[in-house]
């Protein structure tokens, strides 16, 4: 039967016959992460494009428009063809700049958002590394990306840019809080960190968590939309405003690393979104005798919550600075503490002491 | 200009960590000053202490140009006043030049004028409306908004030829009389109109961050209001009956039933509300005047050569879309103004942008400047 | 009472937000309104002004402009330079015919005051960019057209109907 | 209220403060007045009951060289009774200065300021006389028959 495990087990075997044949069995443990990380680069470098393509395509409808369709069948290649020439194009740089923060932030913002991946478990058994602290790794990694934009907005010697970041380092901090606080009730029900552990026991437990978990599961989506600058919440580079925020002084591939980072972190906090509370690479129920390989399913999910998120992006007004922190302080903080104390009691009185 | 930015430079004596003022120079390019306005804006924060717009990136001449055009000539010179509603101060300037001369335009040439005018309003608000929630955030309606504006322009392309610059309302009349496929077209297109109206309110009225958006913000009180010579819908929006249709009407615009639209809370949001109403009422205009409109001439009998009467001068006003469009004409007994002179809504609407913003925050200044409805041609002229 | 309020708050919200992605939802699934420009081209209605044109009678074989200079005086922008000639046979004919279409603002004053059917406006003809701007400035060779003799185009894209006021004037 | 009406009126309650109130041949009310007198001329005309013309509607300028003289022009309109006014002031060519309204209405501000821009026309009291249209540093006045072109203006053939 064809499942993520049994791929990569068999690629895993092949490579290590691929190691004795060469004579580098005992260097297995350095190289293999490198390829991992490697085909997870490739996976995401396309992803993303596709996701460019996709949000394009996705605002056009909602427009009435058709979007991009001149490049490859249904406009599939205008992203790779937009990609070679951002590597081309010249790299303006602002004279005055802080040199080296500025040429180090497009790149943290990348790495950053990046690393998320690391841990996301794509079916079961696929995953970079299966750390036992995955949600807390994630969490702790994402708040990079702050010090990127910050950097960026800085070193950039533009107010605009300036203003963006700070308005960036404002936003992310105070969303940060809910984001976690909305995890909060997954981790005390499940009683683990890691995000394979998450999926197993909604595997045993036989329900996915957002449906005791709706309240969790928008906040969480909202939080991450913050998190990853999106519309509505993407007052750092709000082009109405600043046009374009932190990264206005960018250009070539360093912009074009900013906007990757920015999709990558919609990656990670779907992708998030998807294991916490819609199963994972969990089949839909009554579906599974269909032997669908689990990470069709995951990225079928996948793409339905990032679908959301564009949306959200083409629909909405975007929030001003200051209602953006009411909003985060005295909504979604709030709201996330009653969600844990209610899922406390209510799991306390269904299962006595706890999940364990 | 120079001295201020340059007054911005010194450091506070007092103290060696004195802060300064954030001076942020919006414009001439920038995305929401919809054209070549320039905001120089000091913030302190993101909180705005002032805003001081400055005008003339756009200044045509088109007063002085006139002077030296003879009064048709000067209708081609009133589309590029406010290029989004060029309708509008076409019906002004002929408006002026007739009651300048005596003039009376038949009466099918005014129904038609009542036609086009209003659906010019409907193009501008749609534009309007589109650019206003760009500004906000959503981009979304204004795809929209552009994508029904296309129909309106459809017909006026139909009857005149032309999409953005009209040159169809002249001294006396029309250009050209309708096609007979025009009024069935033009009752086709209220119709599929009318819902739309609602889809754009799905999208923003009650929208809860639109609604934080502009709720409170930008608040005119009417004295202000009248004080400061705003006008138009953005008047509307604080609770002042002002509208010329109904104040000084010309056309026949006392002979159809309409409401003037009125918003008491005068911030952001009732302005948008005026105009999404009067959307729908100028769909009734247009339904009205459709059904008067009879067959007859298009255009007075007149004098080939015109000339205005020796010292007679004459300031006409009506409601274009963004508000009270006034034209003062100078006659000297030539067939050339002695002088023109274009009283444009924008111009004095945007008079209150610093006022308004003054210890917003800087994304207010863009919901401010997008709900007072500008067009930099008009402002700068 | 706040505490009621604070939730009907964020309940109405959440409901209002969702009336507006049901609009964007509904249109993601309609069709598209665009035109794809180069492939798709709409046909201009007849009265567009697209393009001004000098009608070349090709049965006399001659233009039908009389240099009269009445489009010359009608034009608020002074775009248009003719020359005439008095022929043998005491008629006036134009020499030379120069518009520039970089001033022109297709007011259409000029095809108005027209009085011996000598200027048109074409609907056909309407991609009207070039690459060197000294090419806007067209001679009569360039902006002549002969009328086709099919009974439908006939009808002329703008009737002389306009206020007679449009020219005649200096 | 017919213009004749009003106009006895207004003979009637500014008898002293006007030169003279003339209804035109297009039948516009137009009051012309002194420098001296316009002032409390405008100032009465927005707070006395029976006039109170809350809105300037427009203010602007006529040059005509061969008098030597600029009008200034002020156009009022009362939202609540309905009328319109038309205030004349002449002023000197060379040395024109005439009071400010911006303290009577504030939307004076910048309908002076494109007068000073574009006439020269000094208005006294005014709180940021500056060049509104024209840059800062431009020495002429555009909108004065005088005004050189430059050859900027095509005039029609």
């Amino acid at each position: 039967m064809l499942t993520g495990e049994n791929i990569v087990q068999l690629v895993s075997g092949l490579l290590h016959w691929a190691y004795a044949q060469a004579g580098i069995s005992s260097l297995a443990g350095v190289i293999d992460p490198i390829i991992s990380a490697v085909v997870m680069f490739g996976f995401i470098a396309v992803f993303v494009m596709f996701l460019v393509w996709m949000e394009r395509k996705v605002s056009a409808h909602m427009q009435s428009r058709i979007g991009p369709n001149r490049v490859g069948p249904l406009g599939l290649l205008q992203t790779v063809a937009d990609a070679i020439k951002l590597t081309i194009k010249e790299d303006v740089k602002p004279v005055n700049r802080d040199k080296v923060p500025y040429f180090i932030a497009p790149i943290v913002a990348f790495v950053a958002t990046f690393m998320g991946m690391v841990v996301i478990p794509f079916d079961k058994g696929v995953v970079v590394q299966d750390l036992n602290v995955g949600i807390l790794y994630i969490i702790a990694i994402t708040g990079f990306t702050v010090i990127a934009i910050l950097t960026a907005g800085w070193s950039s010697n533009n107010k605009y840019a300036l203003l963006g970041g700070f308005r960036s380092a404002a936003q992310i901090i105070s969303y940060e809080v809910s984001l976690v606080l909305s995890v909060v009730p997954i981790i005390m029900i499940t009683g683990t960190l890691s995000l394979s552990g998450i999926v197993e026991y909604q595997k045993q437990a036989g329900y996915w968590f957002i449906l005791p978990q709706i309240v969790a599961f928008l906040i969480f989506i909202t939080s991450a939309t913050a998190e990853a600058n999106r519309a509505p919440f993407d007052i750092p580079e709000a082009e109405s405003e600043l046009i374009g925020g932190f990264h206005t002084e960018y250009s070539g591939v360093k912009f074009a690393m900013f906007f990757l980072g920015e999709y990558i972190a919609v990656v990670v906090s779907s992708a998030v979104a998807v294991t916490l509370f819609l199963g994972g690479w969990l089949p839909l129920p009554y579906l599974d005798f269909l032997h669908i390989p689990g990470f069709v399913w995951f990225l079928a999910k996948l793409l339905l919550v990032i679908y959301l998120i564009m949306a959200f992006r083409w629909t909405f007004p975007r929030l001003r600075v200051d209602q953006l922190m009411d909003f985060g302080w005295k909504v979604l903080i709030p709201i996330s503490i009653i969600n844990i104390l209610a899922t406390a009691v209510v799991w306390f009185c269904l299962y006595g002491k706890g999940a364990q | 200009m120079t001295d201020l930015l340059l007054s911005q430079v010194k450091l506070s004596g007092e103290s060696q960590f004195g802060t300064d003022e954030y001076v942020v120079n919006m414009g001439p390019q920038h995305p929401a000053t919809h054209g070549v306005l320039r905001l120089i804006v000091k913030l302190d924060g993101e909180t705005v202490k002032e805003t001081i717009p400055v005008l003339g990136y756009l200044h045509r001449s088109i007063e002085k140009i006139s002077e030296n055009r003879t009064y048709p000539q000067c209708i081609t010179y009133t589309d590029r006043v406010d290029y989004v509603s060029a309708m509008s101060v076409n019906l002004a300037f002929a408006l002026a030049t007739e009651r300048l001369m005596g003039i009376e335009a038949p009466a099918r040439a005014q129904w038609l004028r009542m036609v086009f005018v209003e659906l010019q309003r409907l193009a501008s608000h749609l534009l309007w409306m589109g650019a206003f929630a760009g500004d906000i955030g959503a981009l979304t309606p204004f795809l929209y908004g552009l994508r029904e504006r296309e129909r309106i322009l459809d017909l006026f392309e139909m009857t005149c030829g032309q999409r953005l610059t009209y040159n169809y309302i002249r001294i006396g009349g029309v250009m050209i009389d309708v096609l007979p496929e025009f009024v069935p077209k033009c009752r086709a297109f209220l119709d599929y109109f009318e819902p739309k109206i609602a889809e754009y309110e799905g999208l923003l009225t009650y929208n809860p961050i639109f609604l934080e958006r502009t709720k409170g913000v930008g608040v005119i009180s009417p004295e202000v209001g009248i004080n400061a010579g705003i006008c138009g819908p953005s008047l509307r929006g604080s609770g002042v009956s002002c509208d010329v249709r109904k104040q000084q009407p010309y056309l026949f615009y006392d002979q159809v039933k309409f409401n003037e639209c009125l918003e008491t809370a005068g911030d952001c949001w009732s302005r948008y509300k005026v105009r999404m109403n009067e959307m729908r009422e100028s769909i009734s205009i247009i339904r009205q005047s459709l059904d008067r409109l009879e067959p007859g001439p298009i255009e007075a009998k007149m004098p080939p050569v015109l000339k205005a009467p020796t010292n007679s001068e004459i300031y006409s006003r009506i409601e274009s879309s963004r508000g009270e469009m006034g034209v003062y004409l100078v006659g000297d007994g030539t067939a050339k103004p002695w002088k023109v002179k274009y009283r444009c809504a924008s111009f004095s609407n945007l008079y209150l942008l610093d006022e308004l913003t003054r210890g917003w925050k800087v994304a207010d200044i863009m919901a401010v400047l997008g709900s007072l409805d500008m067009i930099v041609p008009e402002v700068d002229r | 009472m706040g505490i009621v309020r604070y939730f009907r708050n964020i309940l109405a919200g959440l409901w209002n937000l969702l009336v507006g992605l049901s609009v964007t939802t509904k249109y993601f699934f309609k069709g598209t309104t665009t035109q794809q420009y180069p492939e798709e081209r709409l046909p201009l209605p007849v009265r567009s002004r697209s393009m001004i044109k000098l009608i070349y009678d090709d049965e006399k074989d001659q233009f039908n402009c009389v240099a009269c200079l009445m489009c010359m005086k009608a034009c608020p922008n002074s775009c248009i330079k003719l020359e005439g000639v008095r022929q043998a046979d005491g008629k006036r004919r134009m020499t030379t015919f120069k518009l520039d279409f970089s001033t022109c603002i297709f007011c259409g004053y000029c095809v108005e005051a027209c009085g011996f059917d000598a200027l048109t406006f074409v609907s056909e003809e309407y991609e009207n960019s070039v690459y060197k701007r000294g090419s806007l400035l067209q001679d009569e060779q360039a902006m002549k057209w002969v009328r086709p003799h099919s009974p439908a185009a006939e009808a002329a894209p703008i009737e002389n109907t306009a206020p007679a006021t449009a020219g005649a004037q200096s | 209220m017919t213009n004749d009406e009003l106009k006895s009126k207004l003979e009637a309650d500014f008898k002293d403060q006007v030169q003279s109130v003339v209804v035109t041949a297009q039948k516009e009310l137009v009051i012309t007045a002194t420098v001296a007198q316009y002032l409390s001329l405008c100032k009465q005309l927005r707070d006395k009951s029976g006039y109170e013309m809350n809105h300037l509607s427009s203010l602007t300028a006529v040059d005509y060289p061969k008098e030597n003289k600029i009008t200034v022009v002020s156009h009022l309109w009362s939202y609540k009774n309905c009328f319109q006014l038309t205030v004349k002031v002449d002023v000197d060519r060379g040395n024109s200065s005439i009071p400010t309204l911006f303290g009577i209405w504030a939307s004076a501000n910048w309908f002076e300021r494109e007068v000073f821009d574009l006439y020269g026309v000094v208005f006294e009291g005014h709180p940021n006389l500056r060049r509104i249209m024209m840059p800062d540093d431009y020495q002429k006045f555009p909108l004065r028959k005088d005004f050189a072109d430059d050859g900027f203006i095509v005039k029609p053939s």
